[in-house]
């Protein structure tokens, strides 16, 4: 009855729209935990376009990148918590706009 | 059928990630963002990627998110304080974000001969996975280990407290 | 062909690896008030067998290795030198300007070891795949090391700055990374040069690089993607900062070379234009900052944001003689920045107590030697005759010309003349006579390893500027190992530069 | 081939004795400078005397060039393309005469500075500088050329702007030796504008090469320096240019010889020692103008517009001068302006092409006028240094040789017969008179000009000599001999020197100044007009005699009675205060407030600082640009990303492609 | 050609380097510095004098030629000679030398290691920029030559030494950024740096014309901010006021000027022509405005560098006049104007350093005190007022009397008001400095000219004497040091002469017509036709007769 295939763009579009608020969660959270979940958001947005050409393609390349950016991530994540941690020792605040001791 | 769970799950993911961004408390986005990721892994297996599906689910929903939820709670971050702000991000970096957006729409949609998904998706097999993984990209693979040593390291460099922490006082001053 | 052992083309990645795991265990394996200060030594011998070993790769014969992941070439071999030459250089920086008291030592040494690991292998990765593995190393190892003065307010609000934006911008290159395997169904190099022109939908391919050309430019802070810059250098460690002004930079600069040559040649005709924005506003940009600054970190900042302008002028010209240029460039660059990252250093201390011009007034008096090197090095910045800095500024000018770029030389030159203001600013004040009742700062002290760095910088920048001559051919031999894009997108005045052997005026 | 007249050696010798006296000067016992700076003058004169009687007796028919040269081929000075001058000196008659005047008169005077300048803590010093005037002043008379000549004339300008300055702690001295030179310099100035001329239309600098230009060319030979004439005129120039070129020469000519307008530094410079002021200041120097003009007399005869304004000039200056002669108090200003009065007469001559009897007058003044002021300079020793008239009186007893010596040079200038003035002066106002009407209008002016150096000659006569003493504290005494026997030499000279008569004088000079046009006048002309001329210079004695000697409180009712003349005179016309006005204060006006304030300061370096300021200012806008905030620098990035994008999907090749394709498809 | 000669430039061009090392390897305390760097510099100076004495004048090429190449590529070679243009520059920069040594002797106290060393590191440079014939090297040297300066002038000028070093720098090296382009361009477009083979390609080549003009005009406006021409002179004050007088001495005129006529006139020819009234009336303007700002400043330093402004202009418009005869004046005077300025410096100096200010009002009746120091001053004061039979005379006569017979009258007058101008504020200075009563300063006590600073000054006046009385022992050389770049505008003017058209309204526009029945300009006419038809060809062969 309903068509049952979706169309790929679809998929890719949805992934630009989650990048695209990737970037404005950069923008807008004042919280240096979100701010780093939302480029999580987007290295996820990318994950799902990586899929999807690799599902165009059929190739596996595709979903062993999607693979790696996850072991990345990881790193990126421990990494990237850890000096959070470190900032807030130094500064006991995560509010990103207070984070500019450095300027002109 | 296919239709209908991908708009399902992809209004999940847009709705999580919305929420992520209007939530002004740290655990909340982080569990709209754990939304995100198992929609988006109901996805990669619509896509006929199981293995990623999995790895979805365990990495970052199983390992990542949690991390950050920990973190959330050991640094107990309460809410955002709205006090201060950035012109700069309001006034130069929506404008910026819509083209962007714009553009990716745009360029999407003109890109040719792309296909459709079938219900009923020829799985990669995941032993063909496996041997690219460890063949073709061996070297990556092996290279990603020193990406977690380092990873490590710094992670314990960087949260281990150390001595005494001079204050800023006198360096601001200068 | 002989066959050849895939694990030779990594040779130095491996031989660093080694030496950063060694290091490691050996910190493990001490006791813990000891010294870690020899664990710098072992990582400095490691760097020496890791350059040894590069330039033992040119023995071997050009190819690619692991499936077309990695190759050894020319290019690749200059690369490895250079980024291990800087590595060494900042190791012995650090050897005596690390405060003893310095937590995580030993960390420091393997992180920046593992970070070379990252930064060579970005130079001879051919696929994306490790390219952005690759980057990401040496990403997260000079975040850390950004941090790594946790005791300061700046240490870590560099490092999370520098961290946060450095994952911004490799999301954006990612994307880019997906799109042109969209587009083109490959992440590798070669076959994407080959089939990218063949792409369905080229915007795709345009779109890709676009994105891809964000994270780069990021990496080596070029305007309007600088803006990180600044900070980061002012939080972090002055012998940090020596190495992440040039390491990563020129090992990104690297990737920017093959992407731009050798990935999308065809494209020449979209990237070109856009790389002369990008430069102009580099070199206008930094230099105008940088006028006005009072502390001497933020100011080198902003010269090395105008620096990657001048780099980038190179690639406004034909194939050959922009790459050759362009890696001279980054070669003098290295060599003149990490001398003056040293000098500063010794001046303004670990952690950066006198960092403002004012604490360099009368530093000829206090320290002659270390004033007389400032003042060499700045020369060298601004770019006179006989230094290293003035013949990159001349091969990165002359291939713009030649490639018909003559306002983009004109406008780099006139910057030079503007940075020459603040460059001599604080030549002048290192000259002055100090102030009778103004209490100097203290006279720094030379060690050995500082000395020893010195030297080599000193040594390098003079020798670039006075016998350019085997670098330069280094560099041209690393040019024809890039694929050239067909002739003709240059100018046709491409004919005294590139083909001369260095005998052939003998 | 004639025997060598050693030409060179004129100017070399005092050279030499500038040289001994300035280097050594000031270690040499007083004795040997004053022999050597003595013995300098001395030889030259010996030299030209010798080449005067080698020329009487016909050995070496004049003119004689002789070249500094080494081996046998002339030294080039300069030589450069189409500019070659040599060193090459010319005697003949011209020269010869204003050689013997300069070189025997200027010994008289290092005889008589010698007793005069004796307790000077400067003594060497002033011997270098006077010998050195000599060697260049006679580089002037012998000068083959006019660049040479010029080399003379800037020299002799630079030996008197060191003699004035020679008190150089006195601001007044030091002030008066700057002005000459300056003054000096604008002539100098229409001097060099004139070398160029000829230069330009001749091709060459040399008199000789000159004068044949309008010769006629049978005779045409080409002396060393004029093979190669630059310019394509080969013929003589237009009268045009002839007149712009000596136009050009003659401002030169005002400004050394102090004529109109140029004069006014004449007066000042009498603030060097006295002896200087009669070498330099009247005998010599200030008559190289005359001297230049007969000189180049061949481009004057060619341009009548030229001589006309020589004329006039003269003239002029000799009236003007005259008429401020006559209300100076100071002994030796008076003086002064009366040189510049006479000088006046020479122009005149000269003016009216009577260029020997300019000669001779020039001759004669170096006579009479170098005793007044030698004279002068006796009474002002006597004095104690007082030079105002007004303190003296009562001399003639005191000063018996000085007031003989000086009655003698007062009837010469006055003109009085058989004085020497007479014979000069008359044949000045007779040539004159010849000239048509103009002519009598010069001859006129002349006339009353004789009047008046009457009555302001002898006024200083009666002044200083007669009437009681006006101040007693000084006590009066002859100067020693050294300071007599010139006084009595030039004495003489001045009674007998005119005796010759302008026949002799024009007929020997004919060669050198061109025939003089003959006198088509009846005999009885000239008689008459000397009587005239005596007449009135005795009317001026009478008058003097009546003003000054009889009723000594009348010129004090008389000034009283028309003040306004009286100050105007008194105060030289205020022409000093004028040119003030005129030239220096508007141009250090306009240096410093216009050029240096406006200009320098303002517009260029406003420029310079305001690209610099630009630049900084621009610097602080971008360094705003880094707020330090986090999500502010995410969004210039996003920006950059975004600017990345939209290029890379607007261009061309990009998307219409992409387009390109879509319709193919469909 | 014997092996010395090979090698005679390469010693004058490294010899004070060695020196400078030596220097510098020494330590810094006594006089040990000084004397390595006298003894250098007289060194190097008798090297130099090997140039004269073995030239062979009339040959019109360049001699004591090495060419060997340095970098492959580009290729950069190192190419050195000398002609008559070139080698007496170098000649003088070997005396001023010794001079500067001898100058700054006494006055540098502290810190003479570096001073010393930098010293002669620059007179390297200055070297190195009159005898590069490849158009790099000359480069590297002209841009060297800053260097040292300006950290000279920052560590040893005056109260305000910093400010004016920067001045300095920025002033001369921003427009040495469109040299180096316009350097570039023709080295992309001719694929060589080479001086000689550039003068042949650029002249009779087909690049095109409007980049050409262009590269010209790089090449002038770096020139002639470092001569300084009128309108770019703002910097000449304050590093006169500034700079130590050892530096003073070298730091403006010569190398701009000898850069013009090398290398603008010398490889644009055209150009140079189509420019040359523009810079002819720049030069007068800068005469006249130049000597006018000196007869107003109270700092005899900065008197001094108007001065120079007022001088250089004049060699500015001997340049642009584009005749044989006004270059060889032109060169000459350069020479003449380093000495006497060099003399002046270090006079001038003396007095600085015994009474510790330059301002003029505070001097006054020195004569008396400092009689030596009076004799020199007013020598070289009338050499610089070109009094006859002084050097001074030579170089002005040739440049007016040239100007006026073959370029333009009326420049030339104008410039000729500059006579009376020098006089003035030259002898007013004299005045003002050593005559009239003693001033305030006169009473503190100060030694007269010492041993060293004789020992300099005495042979500078000998020169000045000479040079006015034997010009031709220069002025044969130099006139066949001038050949080449005659060539070659003659051989353009024959393609069209473009200037001497200009040259003509120019004057029209500036020779003030006489209301009577024979207007100046119409007496005139005839030469100015004469005149045109010299400018046009001055070709060797005419000026060697």
């Amino acid at each position: 009855m309903l068509a049952q295939d979706v169309p790929l763009a679809w998929y890719l579009l949805l992934s630009a729209a989650l990048f695209s608020l990737g970037i404005v969660g950069f923008l807008i959270k004042r919280n240096l935990i979100t701010v780093f979940m939302s480029i999580e958001l987007m290295l996820n947005a990318v994950n799902l376009s990586f899929v999807t050409f690799a599902h165009q393609w059929h190739m596996v390349k595709g979903q062993i990148f999607v693979f790696f950016v996850m072991m990345v991530a990881a790193a990126e994540a421990a990494v990237g918590l850890a000096i959070i941690i470190a900032v807030f020792r130094a500064r006991s605040t995560l509010a990103v706009d207070r984070i500019d001791l450095m300027k002109l | 059928m296919h239709l209908i769970l991908f708009l399902i799950f992809a209004g999940l993911c847009l709705a999580g990630a919305i929420n992520l961004l209007v939530q002004t408390h740290p655990i909340n986005s982080a569990l709209s963002l754990i939304v995100v990721m198992i929609s988006l892994a109901v996805l990669y297996l619509m896509l006929g990627a199981e293995f990623l599906a999995a790895a979805q689910i365990i990495v970052y929903s199983g390992a990542v998110m949690v991390l950050f939820v920990f973190v959330v709670m050991l640094l107990n971050a309460g809410r955002e304080e709205r006090t201060l702000g950035s012109k700069a991000a309001r006034r130069v970096g929506f404008p910026a974000v819509v083209a962007v957006m714009a553009v990716l729409a745009t360029l999407i949609l003109h890109i040719q001969g792309l296909g459709m998904t079938t219900l009923d998706p020829e799985l990669i097999p995941t032993a063909e996975l496996s041997r690219v993984l460890f063949h073709e990209l061996l070297l990556p693979f092996e290279v990603t280990s020193v990406l977690l040593l380092i990873a490590i390291l710094g992670a314990v460099a960087l949260a281990r407290v150390e001595g005494s922490t001079v204050d800023d006082a006198e360096r601001t001053a200068k | 062909m002989s066959f050849i052992p895939d694990i030779f083309r990594i040779l130095p990645e491996v031989i660093l690896s080694v030496t950063g795991v060694v290091i490691m265990l050996i910190d493990a394996s001490l006791p813990v008030r000891t010294t870690r200060r020899y664990l710098g030594f072992v990582a400095a011998i490691g760097t020496l067998f890791a350059i040894y070993a590069s330039v033992w790769q040119l023995s071997l014969p050009e190819g690619t290795g692991f499936f077309g992941n990695v190759e050894t070439t020319a290019f690749t071999v200059f690369f490895h030198v250079l980024i291990c030459g800087i590595v060494l250089v900042a190791l012995l920086l650090t050897l005596d300007t690390l405060p003893a008291r310095t937590h995580h030592q030993g960390e420091f040494y393997a992180l920046v070891v593992f970070g070379a690991v990252g930064m060579c292998l970005l130079t001879s990765a051919v696929e994306l795949l490790v390219v952005f593995i690759a980057l990401e190393i040496s990403s997260i190892s000079t975040y850390i090391l950004a941090g790594y003065r946790k005791n300061t307010g700046r240490g870590p609000e560099a490092a999370i700055k520098y961290f946060l934006l450095g994952s911004f911008a490799t999301a954006f290159l990612l994307y880019g990374i997906a799109l042109i395997f969209g587009a083109t169904g490959t992440t590798q190099i070669y076959e994407i040069a080959h089939l990218a022109p063949l792409a369905q939908s080229p915007v795709l391919v345009y779109a890709a690089l676009a994105m891809m050309l964000v994270g780069i430019l990021f990496k080596v802070s070029a305007a309007p993607f600088h803006i990180w810059t600044p900070d980061v250098y002012e939080g972090s460690s002055s012998p940090v900062v020596a190495l992440l002004s040039t390491g990563p930079k020129v090992a990104a600069f690297a990737v920017l070379l093959r992407l731009v040559y050798e990935a999308f040649p065809g494209l020449h005709a979209f990237w070109s234009p856009l790389l002369w924005v990008v430069a102009v506003l580099s070199m206008t940009v930094g230099n105008l900052a940088a006028l006005r600054q009072q502390n001497v970190k933020r100011m080198l900042a902003y010269s090395s944001i105008a620096h990657a302008g001048y780099l980038l002028a190179a690639l406004a010209g034909p194939a050959n003689v922009g790459i050759a240029a362009a890696s001279f460039y980054a070669a003098a660059y290295a060599a003149m920045n990490i001398g003056i990252f040293a000098v500063i250093t010794l001046v303004s201390g670990y952690d950066d107590r006198y960092a403002l011009i004012d604490d360099f007034r009368g530093l000829i008096y206090r320290a002659p030697l270390l004033g007389s090197l400032l003042i060499f090095f700045l020369i060298s910045l601004i770019g006179i005759p006989f230094t290293g800095g003035f013949f990159g500024k001349f091969y990165s000018f002359t291939s713009a010309v030649s490639g018909g770029a003559i306002a983009l030389a004109i406008i780099g030159l006139l910057n030079s003349g503007v940075a020459a203001a603040y460059y001599l600013h604080l030549a002048v004040v290192a000259a002055q006579r100090p102030a009778a009742g103004e209490s100097a700062a203290p006279r720094p002290q030379i060690g050995i390893a500082v000395g020893a760095a010195l030297g080599l910088c000193f040594a390098a920048t003079l020798v670039l500027g006075i016998v350019p001559n085997t670098t330069l051919h280094a560099a041209q031999s690393g040019a024809h190992t890039l694929q050239a894009p067909p002739v003709g997108n240059g100018s046709p005045a491409i004919v005294p530069t590139v083909e001369v052997e260095p005998q052939s005026n003998q | 081939m004639n025997d060598v007249l050693l030409l060179p050696l004129i100017p070399l010798l005092p050279f030499i004795g500038f040289l001994l006296n300035g280097l050594l000067g000031r270690r040499l016992p007083k004795l040997l400078v004053s022999l050597i700076a003595l013995a300098a003058p001395l030889a030259s004169f010996v030299l030209v005397a010798r080449a005067a009687l080698l020329a009487w007796n016909g050995s070496t028919p004049l003119p004689v060039t002789e070249s500094v040269a080494y081996g046998h081929h002339a030294l080039d000075w300069i030589s450069v393309g189409t500019l070659h001058v040599d060193f090459s000196l010319v005697l003949d008659q011209l020269s010869l005469v204003m050689l013997l005047v300069v070189t025997g008169v200027g010994f008289l005077i290092h005889l008589y500075s010698v007793g005069y300048m004796h307790d000077d803590p400067g003594y060497a010093r002033y011997f270098s500088y006077l010998n050195l005037f000599l060697f260049f002043m006679t580089t002037l008379v012998l000068a083959g050329n006019v660049l040479l000549m010029f080399v003379g004339w800037e020299g002799v300008g630079l030996a008197s702007y060191l003699l004035i300055g020679f008190w150089y702690q006195k601001t007044s001295a030091a002030d008066a030796g700057k002005k000459a030179f300056i003054v000096n310099r604008v002539g100098d100035f229409g001097f060099l504008i004139g070398i160029f001329l000829l230069l330009g239309n001749f091709g060459t600098l040399n008199f000789r090469d000159i004068a044949q230009r309008f010769s006629p060319p049978t005779i045409h030979l080409f002396s060393p320096g004029a093979v190669i004439t630059l310019s394509p005129v080969n013929s003589v120039p237009s009268a045009g240019i002839l007149t712009v070129i000596c136009l050009c020469l003659l401002v030169g000519a005002t400004g050394k010889s102090a004529q109109l307008p140029l004069y006014v530094w004449l007066p000042d410079a009498m603030e060097g020692p006295t002896p200087v002021s009669a070498l330099i200041h009247a005998a010599t120097m200030v008559t190289a103008g005359v001297y230049m003009i007969a000189r180049t007399h061949v481009l004057f005869d060619h341009a009548p517009i030229a001589l006309t304004v020589v004329a006039i000039v003269g003239a002029a200056t000799a009236f003007f001068a005259a008429t401020m002669g006559l209300a100076q108090n100071d002994i030796k200003r008076v003086l002064a302006y009366s040189t510049i009065s006479q000088l006046g007469y020479m122009f005149l001559a000269c003016g009216v092409a009577a260029y020997s009897a300019a000669i001779f007058h020039l001759m004669t003044h170096a006579f009479f006028k170098a005793l007044l002021f030698l004279a002068a300079g006796s009474v002002i020793h006597a004095m104690g240094g007082e030079q105002d008239m007004r303190k003296m009186g009562g001399l003639r007893t005191k000063l018996p040789v000085t007031f003989w010596t000086m009655t003698a040079a007062v009837f010469a200038i006055s003109g009085f017969f058989p004085f020497a003035g007479f014979f000069s002066k008359d044949a000045i106002l007779y040539a004159a008179f010849l000239q048509g009407t103009n002519g009598k209008i010069l001859w006129f002016v002349g006339l009353v000009t004789a009047l008046l150096t009457a009555i302001y000659m002898f006024r200083l006569w009666y002044m200083t000599f007669f009437g009681e003493t006006r101040s007693h504290d000084v006590h009066p005494h002859e100067p020693p001999a050294t300071m007599l026997v010139p006084l009595v030499i030039l004495g003489i000279l001045s009674v007998c020197g005119g005796w010759i008569g302008i026949e002799r004088i024009s007929d020997y000079l004919a060669p050198a100044t061109g025939a003089r046009a003959a006198a088509v006048a009846p005999a009885h002309l000239e008689l008459l007009l000397s009587i005239v001329a005596v007449a009135v210079a005795l009317l001026g004695w009478f008058i003097a005699h009546t003003f000054y000697h009889r009723k000594p409180e009348r010129p004090a009712r008389l000034a009283a009675a028309i003040p306004r003349v009286y100050s105007l005179v008194a105060n030289k016309y205020y022409i000093d205060e004028i040119y003030n006005a005129i030239f220096v204060k508007p141009l250090l006006a306009l240096s410093k407030y216009v050029l240096g304030w406006i200009v320098d300061v303002g517009i260029l370096g406003g420029a310079a600082w305001l690209l610099g300021g630009t630049a900084v200012f621009s610097g602080a806008v971008l360094q705003r640009w880094q707020s330090g905030n986090l999500r502010s620098y995410a969004a210039w990035l996003a920006l950059g990303a975004a600017a990345l994008l939209i290029f890379a999907l607007l261009h061309p090749l990009s998307f219409d492609f992409a387009v390109a394709i879509h319709r193919a498809r469909h | 050609m014997n092996q010395f000669d090979s090698i005679i430039l390469t010693l004058i061009l490294l010899v004070p380097l060695a020196g400078a090392v030596l220097v510098a390897i020494f330590p810094d305390r006594g006089k040990p510095p000084n004397w390595i760097a006298l003894i250098t510099s007289l060194v190097t100076f008798a090297f130099t004098l090997h140039l004269p004495t073995h030239f062979i004048s009339g040959q019109p090429a360049f001699q004591f030629e090495v060419n060997r190449a340095w970098i492959a590529n580009p290729a950069i070679f190192y190419h050195v000679g000398v002609d008559g243009l070139s080698m007496w520059l170098v000649v003088l920069t070997g005396l001023l030398a010794p001079v500067g040594v001898l100058a700054s002797w006494n006055v540098i106290q502290t810190r003479r290691k570096l001073f010393y060393s930098l010293f002669l590191v620059q007179q390297t440079a200055i070297v190195g920029v009159f005898i590069s014939l490849d158009l790099m090297l000359y480069y590297g040297f002209w841009e060297l030559s800053l260097v040292p300066m300006a950290i000279l002038i920052a560590m040893y000028g005056r109260k305000d030494g910093p400010k004016a070093a920067l001045k300095f720098f920025l002033f001369t090296f921003i427009p040495s950024a469109p040299l180096l382009v316009a350097i570039l361009w023709i080295y992309s477009r001719t694929g060589t740096f080479d001086f000689t083979t550039l003068e042949v390609l650029l002249t009779h080549g087909t690049l095109p014309a409007g980049t050409m003009f262009w590269c010209a005009l790089a090449f002038l406006f770096a020139f002639a901010v470092k001569v300084p021409v009128f309108p770019l002179h703002g910097w000449l004050s304050d590093t006169y006021a500034e700079a130590p007088v050892a530096m003073s001495m070298v730091v403006a005129g010569k190398m701009g000027l000898y850069s013009m006529l090398r290398f603008h006139v010398g490889l644009f020819p055209a150009q140079s022509r189509d420019i040359a009234p523009l810079m002819i009336a720049l030069a007068v303007i800068g005469v006249l405005y130049g000597a006018c700002l000196a007869l107003v400043q109270r700092n005899f330093f900065r008197l001094l560098a108007f001065g120079a402004v007022s001088h250089f202009s004049l060699i500015t418009l001997a340049i642009y006049g584009l005749t044989l005869m006004g270059w060889t004046g032109a060169v000459y005077q350069i020479l003449l104007l380093g000495i006497v300025e060099g003399a002046m410096f270090v006079l001038l100096g003396a007095l600085d350093s015994r009474y510790g200010t330059a301002e003029i009002t505070a001097y006054g009746g020195m004569a008396a005190r400092l009689p030596r120091t009076a004799t020199y001053f007013v020598i070289a004061a009338l050499t610089m007022i070109g009094l006859p039979l002084l050097g001074g005379f030579i170089g002005e006569f040739i440049i007016l009397s040239t100007t006026f017979t073959q370029v333009s009258r009326g420049w030339a007058i104008a410039a000729a008001v500059s006579v009376i101008l020098s006089a003035s504020y030259v002898l007013w200075l004299v005045q003002r400095l050593f005559y009239g009563p003693e001033g305030a300063l006169a009473a503190k006590p100060a030694p007269d000219l010492r041993f060293g600073e004789l020992v300099a000054l005495t042979p500078l006046v000998l020169l000045m004497f000479v040079m006015g009385v034997a010009p031709m022992l220069w002025l044969n050389s130099i006139q066949s040091g001038v050949h080449p770049p005659a060539e070659q505008t003659a051989a353009v003017t024959l393609n069209g002469s473009r200037g001497t058209s200009r040259w003509a309204e120019l004057e029209e526009s500036f020779l003030f017509p006489i209301n009577s029945k024979c207007s100046l300009t119409q007496i005139l006419r005839p030469l100015s036709n004469a005149k045109a038809s010299n400018t046009t060809q001055p070709t060797p062969r005419e000026a060697q007769r």
